[in-house]
């Protein structure tokens, strides 16, 4: 692990909460790591365990997913089939060889922006932590 | 020191942000037990540093006017912990040379640490004793309780001595105010 | 049931405290083990001059605790109770502090780790006595004496997790237990002066004849207590007064009613006497 | 349709300073140029205004692009500008795509060369994108030509007579027995101190009468389905126990019911009613309700019937059961309104422990005409307090209840401090944090109390209390409080407090939200889809706010913002015509493989099976676009249009391959 690791972060986010708060954060001023790429979906509900794998397999650092609060989703309960989802693919992501903790799964709500610099920061302090994968070590070669 | 420095000193230690929240209601100033005795109450004191007036703040005498009841806390608006705010202006004007000479509370605490550091423990006879040096007028006011509680046999001068009082006499001194971690 | 037991510096000479804590636990069989060369906790002096000192005597009480094999701590003094409280709190958050302390506490042998209970007598006599156990051994006749329950100031705060913060009840519901008449009043979280009644003795006068004069008006018997420097400051401001109200523990109370007598008890030590009250045929 | 090689147009916006200060703009657009495709790069000061977009539709038109990428700002702000952009040149409004670099980048980074980083990656991945967008098409379906509006207290009442006014038919339910709402308990309003009553009553009549409103009282709705201009409503109309059609409302039944002693819930349980009760004198509709829980027939089985006996209407029907009504509106006016703040958690304040401390609504029952005490402000005890203390704030400004000001108390405790002095010779003294009195002729108002002689102390009261000063005083209350411009602490003795609690949303209002699908803030309150410019839209489609649901309001922004509502809902309902959304599913056939696993996931049943050729099809009247069919399909017969695999995952490979390429 290196001191300058930069890691790149995937963050998928739904269109009615966490990208709300994430834009909220941004008219707040409310500064975080660079390391963040948002891709707008309009519900985590809509997310495929190959959006993940495919993320990691291309050199993503972590994965990020950022949905509504459980109750508040705007499509009645698509936050909630993602996390059933998210926690099966926890196990093949380990099996593909990456530490299941470069996968977070958080409701932020669309008046947290706080919460959503909060978050970020946080994620991309553990992903430093973790240091790169090895899987991009792998793709240099 | 000048004013500015002692502002941030403040700012920097674990609530002393919180100070930013007071709306200035006075529901601490109205609910201190003591807030009679007090030039100006708490939430005048968190102007004051808002202000930038520290040494003022710091010369102030209603940190040692509290009693530590917690009323304040308890009503709070805006969960502002008065208490521990109190606490540390005491400490840091003990640090900065700053404690009001008016003020008796502070000679009670050194009696009563005085009385700590030599036994370990307390007894209320040793600490007015202590104390009572320096203020023989309000030892005086006392006798008539302690030859009452002479009476009940409810009076003992020393209290035990235990071992680790020489631990205790040996801390060394802290850091006055502590830090801010974030 | 067993405990380790933080007496605390005024417990011995409170007027009949120790008394009658021993002759409630020999009653209930609780055991208080007194934690070995405890010292003083501090109490808001340290807080008030040298923060790191006061969590250090903190910390070797806890550390002593710890050497015990206790992990609970139980103080019959609301500022005792406030301050181990409030230290555990802080210490638990605080772990470089806590090797700091270690470090120091490493000289007597001591060690100290991770969180501590801390918890008032009232409570282990509410919540762990049984009630049946009380109503087993119960008088009948205090059913018409009015007691006004004053909790002081730190036991409920500053967090309020024991009970309400201003308006707090476990004393009132279990002096009803007890099968005393709890009066309803609202001098029972109003500060009583503290260590301030040395220094500023007029002042706090005030607020103690303010209280009394509450639970006068209010028709008490009497008012108990659960903290030495409550009872203390009660017990000793009434000189002046026309209506003087007699100030007991709260496990003086539980004693009379189990039966036991007033002297055993160590009720001839309070300066406001009982007796007048207790002869009384209500 | 014959494939067209993408051609693209980046336009990267300095929004003012706000993204140019951050990020290297002049760098971008050389990056932006070399991406595949790309065809131009721009730079402009304001991409959103109306020379930016012309510069789009130049280049459009003369340079043939047919695709169009924009980095700016969110596109939560001018997605849909720009999209109208592209279509207005001649190109399907689905060929754009917006890379956030001002939320995401210029507004959130410290660092100007990471700024600059990041904003490359977003617009190289917004290209990526956007090069394998495909046209999507809308299709116009008809609104139905009706509206339903949730809350029957002023703003909902106002929002139904506008509506209706403009011809369109509207269904007013409120769950009361009558409508009338808060403001049917004031006695006077604030500043000009109209009478309540004067101006409320005749818009309830207003309101019953009007031929395109039905007035659906003591009910609830249930449920609503469907989309904008087309929601299915099903109403469930309790039942009253009492034939609207035949009563008359001579109020007989209420004078002979013997069960008699339930405390009123329209005067603030300050006195009480009868089991079978109409809530006020006023009330509208007139006929009375049997309350279930307190009829001795009906809750507690015995024989009773003593309604029936008097009504000469032969009106009470104790055998009613419950209705549901299904109705179909275009558009859904939500005006739920609040609820005041219970102030018993302030133990300090002594609610419920002192009998003079009353909340301003049980003052506003005192004070009014046909109240407990019919007007007079008298205390307990029958006689005329001599000093009044009244609190503001009580339960705001504070983080442990309702952080946020309640906006109305202010001026409301000043309305009391001026009748107290009207109509008693008592001492009135208010004991405020600040004075928020920001409306037209409000800060008069203020001035004119203090001139009648109202003691306004700057402290908030840290306690009220039975304990006096003086030994005499026993009896009386005491209020503690800081005043905070003389420095004092003050002690009080009082007869009476009147609590001015806060507002709060209204009981059930997130239950209303989840039905409509629009979501809450932090306090509770419905969020609407704009702060400033569409404070009444919400964003849900066809579903529009009024009044207090969204915040705490007094009447005229009430009445204002209830007249909006409709407005936006009749202008919906006067197009008379809605696009579909086109970011919806679809099922390819060819793939589908019958297994009806979509069925099970959709939440709004927008999908059917077609037995026939044995595949699932998708409605795309129902469809919300929320994808849940896509992941679950096995056979990857499902997609989301706009939001495919194909076009997620180009977006997601142009983040992260783009390091590699340009940055190692």
């Amino acid at each position: 692990m290196t001191d300058d690791f930069e890691p790149k972060i995937i963050v998928l986010v739904c269109n009615w909460c966490t990208y709300t708060a994430a834009d909220l954060a941004g008219t707040s001023r409310l500064a975080y790591p660079a390391n963040i790429r948002i891709i707008r979906l309009m519900c985590t509900g809509m997310i495929d365990s190959k959006y993940i794998l495919k993320a990691f397999l291309d050199g993503a650092d972590g994965v990020f997913i950022g949905g509504c609060h459980p109750g508040d989703c705007h499509y009645i309960n698509g936050n909630l089939k993602a996390k059933k989802r998210i926690s099966g693919i926890r196990k093949i992501v380990e099996q593909f060889g990456f530490d299941p903790k470069r996968l977070r799964l958080r409701w932020i709500g669309a008046s947290e922006g706080p919460e959503f610099q909060q978050n970020m920061t946080e994620f991309v302090e553990s992903i430093k932590a973790l240091g790169p994968t090895s899987v991009k070590d792998r793709m240099i070669l | 020191m000048d004013e500015k420095n002692l502002q941030d000193i403040f700012y920097d230690t674990v609530y002393g942000r919180k100070i930013l929240k007071c709306i200035q209601c006075g529901t601490c100033s109205a609910s201190c037990p003591l807030t009679g005795l007090m030039e100006h109450g708490p939430r005048e004191l968190f102007a004051l540093i808002r202000d930038g007036d520290m040494e003022k703040a710091l010369r102030s005498e209603t940190p040692w006017y509290c009693v530590s009841c917690y009323q304040c806390v308890a009503r709070c608006p805006q969960e502002i912990p008065v208490i521990d705010l109190m606490y540390c202006l005491k400490r840091m004007s003990k640090e900065h040379g700053l404690v009001p000479g008016s003020h008796k509370m502070p000679d009670l605490y050194q009696a009563f640490s005085q009385a700590v550091y030599s036994h370990g423990r307390i007894s209320e006879a040793m600490v007015m004793a202590h104390y009572g040096i320096l203020h023989p007028v309000d030892a005086f006011k006392n006798i008539s309780v302690a030859l009452q509680l002479l009476k009940r046999k409810r009076l003992e001068f020393f209290p035990r001595q235990i071992i680790g009082r020489r631990w205790i006499a040996q801390l060394p001194a802290g850091e006055k105010v502590r830090k801010d971690i974030q | 049931m067993k405990y380790g037991f933080f007496p605390g510096c005024s417990y011995n000479s409170a007027a009949g405290y120790r008394q009658s804590v021993d002759a409630i636990n020999r009653l209930m069989e609780i055991d208080l083990i007194e934690i070995p060369d405890w010292n003083c906790c501090g109490a808001t002096a340290f807080f008030s001059l040298d923060e790191f000192k006061a969590l250090a005597l903190t910390a070797r009480l806890f550390a002593l605790a710890q050497a015990s094999g206790f992990r609970e701590i139980v103080t019959v003094c609301n500022a005792c109770y406030t301050t181990l409280r409030k230290a555990n709190q802080i210490l638990s958050s605080n772990p470089e502090t806590v090797s700091r302390i270690n470090k120091e506490l490493s000289k007597e042998g001591l060690l100290m780790e991770g969180n501590f209970t801390v918890r008032h007598y009232l409570e282990v006599l509410y919540n762990d006595v049984p009630a049946e156990k009380w109503s087993k051994n119960l008088t009948e006749k205090f059913k018409n004496y009015k007691v006004a329950c004053y909790y002081g100031c730190q036991l409920t705060r500053p967090w309020g997790d024991l009970d309400h913060m201003e308006q707090p009840t476990i004393l009132d519901r279990f002096i009803e237990r007890l099968g005393f008449l709890p009066v309803d009043h609202s001098a029972r979280t109003i500060c009583c002066g503290a260590s301030h009644t040395v220094s500023y003795a007029d002042e706090c006068g005030l607020l103690v004849s303010r209280i009394i004069r509450e639970v006068h008006a209010k028709g008490g018997h009497m008012i108990t207590t659960l903290c030495p420097l409550c009872q203390f400051n009660l017990d000793s401001w009434q000189k002046n007064l026309t209506h003087p109200i007699p100030v007991p523990f709260f496990t003086q109370l539980a004693g009379l009613a189990l039966g036991l007598n007033p002297t055993e008890l160590g009720l001839n030590k309070l300066l406001v006497p009982i007796n007048k009250v207790l002869s009384r045929e209500l | 349709m014959k494939y067209k090689k993408p051609k693209i147009g980046v336009y990267i916006c300095h929004c003012g300073m706000n993204i140019a200060s951050k990020v290297d703009v002049e760098s971008v657009v050389e990056f932006a140029g070399k991406l595949d495709h790309v065809a131009v790069a721009r730079e402009y000061k304001f991409m959103c205004s109306s020379p930016g977009q012309q510069m789009i539709d130049n280049d459009i038109k003369k340079l043939g692009l047919n695709r169009v990428v924009v980095a700016s700002c969110s596109p939560r702000m001018h997605e849909l500008t720009f999209k109208k952009a592209c279509e207005k040149a001649g190109i399907n409004p689905h060929y754009f795509q917006m890379a956030n670099i001002r939320e995401q980048s210029s507004w959130v980074t410290r660092d100007p060369e990471e700024a600059t980083a990041k904003a490359k990656d977003l617009v190289a991945a917004a290209v990526a994108r956007v090069a394998f967008h495909r046209p999507l098409q809308s299709r116009e379906v008809a609104v139905k030509k009706s509206i339903l509006v949730i809350g029957g207290g002023i703003a909902g009442m106002q929002s139904a007579l506008s509506a209706a006014e403009s011809g369109y038919r509207v269904y007013l339910v409120e769950r009361e027995p009558s409508i009338g709402g808060h403001m049917a308990k004031f006695d006077k309003t604030f500043p000009t101190l109209d009478c309540a009553a004067c101006i409320m009553t005749p818009k309830m009549v207003a309101v019953d009468q009007h031929e395109n409103i039905e007035l659906l009282t003591y009910s609830e709705v249930v449920s609503i389905e469907g989309f904008i201009g087309n929601f299915k409503a099903k109403i469930l109309k309790k039942p009253r126990y009492v034939n609207e059609d035949k009563c008359t409302g001579c109020g007989v039944c209420m004078e002979k019911c013997p069960a008699r002693k339930i405390p009123s819930e329209f005067n603030e349980r300050l006195t009480t009613r009868t089991a079978i009760y109409s809530p006020f004198p006023q009330a509208v509709p007139r006929t009375p309700v049997i309350d279930p829980e307190q009829c001795r027939v009906l809750a507690k089985n015995k024989r009773c019937g003593v309604c029936r006996k008097f009504c000469e209407a032969g009106a009470i029907d104790l055998e009613q059961k419950p209705r549901y009504l299904d109705i179909e509106v275009g558009a859904v006016i939500v005006a739920t309104g609040f609820k005041a703040f219970d102030p018993t958690p302030l133990t300090n304040y002594g609610y419920g422990r002192f009998p003079e401390v009353y909340t301003s609504l049980e003052f506003e029952r005192l004070n009014n005409a046909t109240g407990p005490t019919s007007g007079k402000i008298l205390m307990k005890n029958g006689q005329a307090p001599k000093k009044v203390a009244i609190i503001h704030c009580v339960g705001s400004r504070d983080v442990r209840y309702r952080k946020y000001c309640s906006r109305v108390c202010c001026m409301y405790s000043m309305k009391f401090a001026h009748l107290l002095r009207e109509k008693t010779d008592a001492e009135v003294w208010e004991f405020y944090i600040d004075i928020r009195s920001p409306g037209k002729l409000y800060e008069e108002f203020y001035n004119r109390v203090q001139e009648e002689g109202v003691h306004l102390v700057r402290g908030r009261v840290a306690e009220v209390t039975d304990i006096p000063d003086n030994q005499e005083d026993f009896g009386r209350l005491t209020v503690i409080a800081e005043n905070t411009l003389t420095r004092q602490a003050k002690r009080l003795l009082v007869d009476m407090v009147i609590l001015s609690v806060g507002l709060e949303p209204a009981e059930g209002s997130k239950d209303v939200a989840r039905l409509v699908g629009i979501s809450t803030d932090g306090d509770g309150w419905m969020t609407e889809l704009h702060a400033k410019l569409a404070p009444v839209a919400t964003p849900v489609g066809g579903i529009f706010l009024a009044g207090c649901c969204q915040g705490p309001k007094d009447i005229p922004d009430t009445v204002a913002q209830a007249m909006a509502a409709a407005g936006e809902a009749t202008s919906l309902l006067s197009k008379g015509t809605v696009s579909t959304k086109t970011e919806i599913s679809y099922i390819d056939p060819d793939l589908c493989a019958g297994c009806q696993t979509c069925l099970q996931v959709c939440a709004y049943s927008a999908i059917q099976f077609d037995a026939g050729r044995c595949v699932s099809v998708v409605n795309d009247a129902l469809c919300q676009g929320c994808g849940s069919c896509s992941v679950a399909c096995p056979s990857g017969a499902a997609g989301v249009k706009h939001f495919t695999d194909k076009q997620v995952m180009e977006e997601m490979e142009a983040i992260l391959i783009q390091e590699c390429i340009y940055d190692r």
